[in-house]
């Protein structure tokens, strides 16, 4: 299971913004709106996929993240294809 | 410009009354941006409409005050060519929310009030304040604030070199984190936050602007929390968007302001705290007389789509404004370039505008684009100076006597004494193991002891062997008893713990926390309490050069005890040896100096104690102390620790003063620190072990005829309390515990507590 | 060794600090500001404390992008003595001028307090004037100073004698209680304790001397 | 684009054992081999798919993880119509 946590919408994000500004200068153009987030991999034992995915939100909401200035998501932790 | 309906005044936290006189102000009705703006700037938080009339009763001034209360920090001269910037705040509503962002953009706001005045901020200290330590909620607030602190002041690069840490269940939905800094500038770099000079530009520096704490420290710290539970309750239209502080680009900041000082490019400078822009700039407009009109269109944004009241009133960190002549705009982007530092001409300075009886008024102006539509249009000094004026009622507690009454002097002890002291033992080195306290090479006294000790010295300071000491002190339990003698009392120990580094004091800043001013009990407290300060200040010749009030903390209808922080700062004429600190040998003798018990009907009080407290036995009464023997101890205290700063050789080997915990923990924290243990004589019971009234220091000396024959000289009693031998401390009858045991105990205290918290 | 640079990234704070104590040995410092290309002239250099471009990312992630770290390879590579505390010791090994990474503390806090070290090699241009196994009273202040590496390099940096001073009691949970380390040719050293602030008696410890003393005594190219 | 990094194997994961640590006490049980991690969230101008994620892995590898004890890969977010 994984756990995203990221700053909410509207809250300043200096680490992202200071990564932003290096990077022309490191050669990498065209990137921008750089975040930075945390995340926590996890295994959950449970019956379903379900109940971990209910047990890891709960586990997001409450410990790894603070609500008054992140967002959390909880999802399964195959690899996105891309 | 529409005017706004009935109730938009009180929803930005205005009276009927203030609504009334806005409109006097203005000759008219005003409009949603100008109500918005006199909302944040009339807040008890901006403008101390409840406390100012009684703050003026300090005492303020003396010759080496170089600048009072007022500006954005204290100034004394502190000799040699330097000048010495102090200032203290508080950051408890934001705290509560958001514990580690609150406490550090507490320290960003402090290190900026302090550069402001051109000094390179070189300590903070950091005052804290929580609820018991009995569940996961306390842990988190604790670990959140420390590591905000400790995130911010190591990174921005200021050692923070001491603090309070109280646990006290009236904190428990109100943690108070009141942060102090202390900065020095060459005496003649000395600049103020002032607008002149019609056709200057104002020119915004640092992070572009968000919707940080719009309404946020101002109006939170206003309104107190109205449920149980502090943070759970704030959900709604009160929750400002959080403040995120960024020390990295503080640190640019502090580096290219130092830098524009220096080179002289700038008039005047201010930072902006709460209220942010409209308060720099009005601010900045009324204590230079002059208009300024400003072009929220030129304010760099982080997020699209904020308006003007957002952008006039947004709380983001990080920003200084600076007030510059045209000639020097392009001097002042290429230093601000090279510091990576973003700077933008948003207002400029322009005439104020002349009035029928012949006197002037400096507008403040908000435009659409500089020459653009006027978005709102008002006197600069009527938001900065003229917020009205309260003397709220005030009342002594109806139950005050009973409380009085209930004293705990008399107590039969329960249990041993022994296991009551090391109740009493915590060292806070969990808290301060986490700051950097050396930076700059200053350090003499760290955390940990008495009062922190520095070198006077820094990047582009004319040199010095002087050294500057500070303190903060507090004593929540007592000022709940007795907000005057409290306060007061609160103000000897601080200077007793200057005096144990061979300082004398020299100013004194403070930070008044306290409940809800509509409230007469508190009204009441915070009008003693400073009547006790003024007292004490006045006895000591000290002059207080600045201070905060913070109100409004309650929660759940209940006030939290009247905690007036009170930092010191004091001087140390010569300084090139360390003074003694806790370290005694085996077999010094060890010996009580000052007065041998307190001046009133009990000799030895424990009311307000910390004995008593651990008991839950909160009432009793604070008594005084003879202000003449204390002056003549403090005047020995510091001439015996303070040549042994300049080098002399001496026979005093250790000092501590009795404070907190009173003498049993006074000598086992001695015992601590060294590893040495005590044989100390018979005392007079638990009494006089645990009280705890100043006054009293606990020195150690090689040469026992000769200390007491220069004590008897000076006029100052001392009564010899035994020698440090051995591997136990032991006191006549009552206290027989070993070096081990006591270290270990004091050492462990609190992370155990902590850990014990999940 | 005559004239020091001490190089300033924005967001250093140490770089007064390791100037001060360079002086006091009767060498010259002179602050070097990150955007620099040449250090031809120097005699030695210093990466000071402090948390260069905010430490964001980690810590020395950025600021081994700087236009003046080609210039300290280049300076290393011929010789030079290069010297990178606390921060410097994060940069150096970001830009793999060191081997090895620094990781959060064990704890999970910051750590500011004395440590005792132990010399455990001469072979650096930090330690050449130490004795091995003498025992310094050296101030650590640190969040990010826990060292690890794979364990192929930590046999060959402690085969090596590259692990120059480690901690007696392991303060951060570093491998092998590493606490300083140099490259093969002992020219370029890290170290995550502070020895600029054991200069004297005054502030608690003059033990860093020893160490610093013999960074002054360095040779270009020794 | 989203870039995940995560520790290497092998690698101690203090932050992913203390959290763990707390799970028990918190009413969380049957969560295991908890560790930590950074994502970073940005925008990326290019031609393609393909291009971006490309220049997005380069970044990951030289900037965003040290090679010595973390992994990174890259991988496509949410798409923004330019
Ligand atoms: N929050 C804190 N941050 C840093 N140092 C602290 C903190 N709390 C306490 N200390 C330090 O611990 C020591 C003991 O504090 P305290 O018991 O209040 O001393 P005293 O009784 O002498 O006033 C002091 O040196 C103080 O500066
Ligand atoms: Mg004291």
């Amino acid at each position: 299971m994984i756990v995203d946590v990221t700053l909410r919408q509207g809250i300043a994000d200096p680490e992202g913004a200071t990564i932003e500004r290096a990077l022309p200068a490191l050669g990498f153009s065209g990137v921008s709106n750089v975040k930075a987030g945390k995340s926590f991999r996890m295994t959950i034992d449970a019956e379903s996929e379900s109940a971990a995915l209910e047990k890891a939100t709960s586990l997001a909401e409450r410990l790894l993240s603070n609500p008054v200035i992140e967002d959390a998501a909880a999802r399964l932790g195959e690899r996105v294809a891309t | 410009m529409s005017s706004p309906p009935q109730s938009l005044h009180r929803a930005l936290g205005l009276s009927d009354d203030e609504l009334d006189d806005i409109k006097t102000v203005l000759g008219r009705d005003p409009n949603h941006l100008e109500l918005a703006l006199f909302g944040v700037m009339w807040s008890e938080h901006c403008s101390y409409k409840s406390s100012r009339l009684h703050l003026r009763r300090l005492p303020t001034t003396a010759p080496h005050v170089l600048v009072g209360p007022g500006e954005n920090a204290g100034v004394i001269d502190a000799g040699d060519g330097i000048a010495v910037a102090i200032r203290i705040e508080s950051h408890n509503h934001p705290s509560a929310i958001e514990p580690y962002q609150g406490a550090a953009t507490g320290v960003g706001g402090i290190l900026r009030d302090v550069f402001t005045m051109g000094a390179r901020p070189l300590a903070v200290m950091d005052p804290l304040f929580f609820g018991e330590l009995t569940d996961a909620r306390q842990r988190w607030l604790v670990e959140g604030v420390v590591s905000g602190i400790s995130g911010y002041g190591n990174s921005v690069g200021v050692p923070t070199i001491g603090g309070e840490l109280t646990f006290d269940d009236c904190y428990r939905s109100n943690p108070l984190v009141n942060v102090l800094c202390v900065g020095a500038l060459p005496k003649e770099r000395l600049v103020l936050g002032v607008a002149s000079g019609v056709g200057n530009l104002a020119v915004l520096l640092g992070s572009r602007t968000g919707r940080d704490g719009i309404g946020g420290v101002s109006v939170l710290a206003s309104a107190g929390f109205s449920g149980e539970d502090g943070a759970a309750s704030i959900d709604d239209a009160k929750r400002p968007s959080v403040q995120v502080g960024d020390p990295y680009e503080e640190k640019r900041l502090i580096e290219a302001c130092l830098e524009l000082l220096d080179g002289g490019l700038v008039v005047g400078i201010q930072d902006l705290g709460g209220a942010g822009l409209v308060c720099a700039t009005s601010e900045t407009a009324a204590r230079g007389g002059v208009g300024m009109d400003v072009d929220v269109t030129a304010v760099p944004l982080r997020e699209p789509g904020l308006v003007p009241f957002e952008i006039m009133t947004s709380e983001s960190q990080e920003r200084m404004l600076a007030i510059i002549t045209p000639e020097n705009l392009d001097a002042v982007r290429a230093l601000c370039d090279k510091w990576e530092v973003r700077a933008a001409v948003v207002g400029r300075v322009v005439a104020p505008l002349s009035r029928r009886d012949g006197t002037t008024q400096g507008m403040l102006r908000i435009r659409n684009g500089f020459d653009g539509e006027v978005l709102a249009e008002v006197p600069a000094s009527a938001l900065a100076d003229e917020a009205p004026l309260y003397d709220r009622p005030r009342e002594r507690p109806s139950t005050l006597d009973q409380v009085r009454a209930d004293d705990p002097t008399f107590d039969e002890p329960v249990g041993s004494p022994n296991d009551d002291l090391l109740d009493l033992l915590v060292d806070p080195v969990w808290v301060y193991r986490q700051y950097d306290s050396q930076l700059f090479l200053n350090t003499v006294v760290g955390p940990g002891r008495d009062a922190a000790l520095l070198r006077l010295a820094g990047p582009g300071l004319p040199s010095s062997t002087r050294g500057i000491a500070l303190s903060t002190d507090s004593n929540p339990r007592w000022c709940a008893l007795d907000p005057r003698n409290g306060t007061a009392l609160t103000v000897f120990e601080g200077v007793a713990n200057l005096a144990c580094v061979g300082a004398k004091p020299k100013a004194v800043v403070n930070c008044l926390n306290f409940g809800n001013p509509e409230h007469p009990e508190v009204m009441w407290q915070l009008s003693e309490s400073i009547d006790g300060m003024a007292d004490a200040c006045v006895a000591l010749e000290i002059p207080v050069i600045g201070g905060n009030v913070s109100l409004y903390n309650e929660s759940g209808g209940s006030d939290i005890d009247p905690t007036p922080v009170i930092g010191l700062l004091g001087v140390v004429d010569e300084l090139v040896a360390p003074p003694p600190g806790w370290n005694w040998r085996e077999g010094n003798v060890l010996v009580l100096v000052g007065a041998q018990r307190a001046d009133g009907e009990r000799p030895f009080p424990l009311g307000g104690s910390r004995w008593a407290t651990k008991r839950g036995r909160r009432g009793g009464v604070v008594e005084g102390v003879d202000p003449v023997a204390l002056l003549l101890t403090l005047d020995f205290v510091v001439a015996e620790i303070g040549s042994i700063c300049a080098g002399a050789a001496s026979d005093v080997t250790a000092v501590h003063d009795v404070s907190g915990g009173g003498l049993a923990t006074a000598l086992a924290e001695m015992v601590a620190a060294t590893g040495v243990g005590a044989e100390v004589v018979e005392l007079d019971g638990h009494a006089e072990l645990f009280s705890e009234f100043p006054g009293r220091f606990v020195m150690a000396t090689s040469d026992v005829e000769a200390l007491e024959e220069r004590a008897r000289a000076a006029g100052v009693l001392t009564t010899r309390l035994g020698v440090s031998q051995g591997e136990r401390l032991r006191v006549g009858s009552m206290i027989d515990l070993s070096v081990t045991q006591i270290a270990s105990r004091r050492r462990d205290a609190l992370e155990e507590a902590l850990a014990t918290l999940n | 060794m005559n004239r020091v640079g001490v190089v300033v990234f924005p967001g250093s704070n140490c770089e007064y600090d390791a100037a001060a104590a360079m002086n006091a040995l009767g060498a010259k410092a002179e602050l070097v500001w990150h955007s620099t290309t040449d250090l031809s002239g120097f005699d030695g250099v210093i990466l000071p404390g402090g948390f260069a471009h905010g430490d964001y990312l980690r810590p020395g992630a950025l600021a081994r992008f700087s236009p003046v770290m080609e210039a300290v390879s280049r300076f290393a590579h011929t010789g030079g003595p290069v010297l990178g505390i606390c921060n410097g010791f994060q940069v150096l090994a970001e830009a793999g001028l060191l081997p090895g990474a620094l990781q959060k503390n064990i704890g999970l806090t910051f750590l500011s307090q004395p440590t005792t070290l132990v010399v455990t090699s001469n072979n650096s241009v930090l330690t050449s004037g130490a004795v091995i196994g003498q025992e310094l009273v050296i101030p650590i202040n640190h969040f990010v100073g826990s060292y690890t590496c794979d364990d192929e390099t930590l046999k060959r940096v402690l085969d090596s004698g590259q692990v120059v001073l480690r901690y007696k009691e392991n303060p951060n949970g570093s491998r092998a209680d590493i606490a300083g380390l140099a490259n093969e040719r002992g020219n370029v050293v890290g170290l995550m304790p502070h020895p600029e602030r054991a200069m004297s008696t005054l502030l608690g410890s003059a033990d860093g001397r020893v160490l610093l003393e013999s960074f002054v005594a360095a040779n270009v190219a020794a």
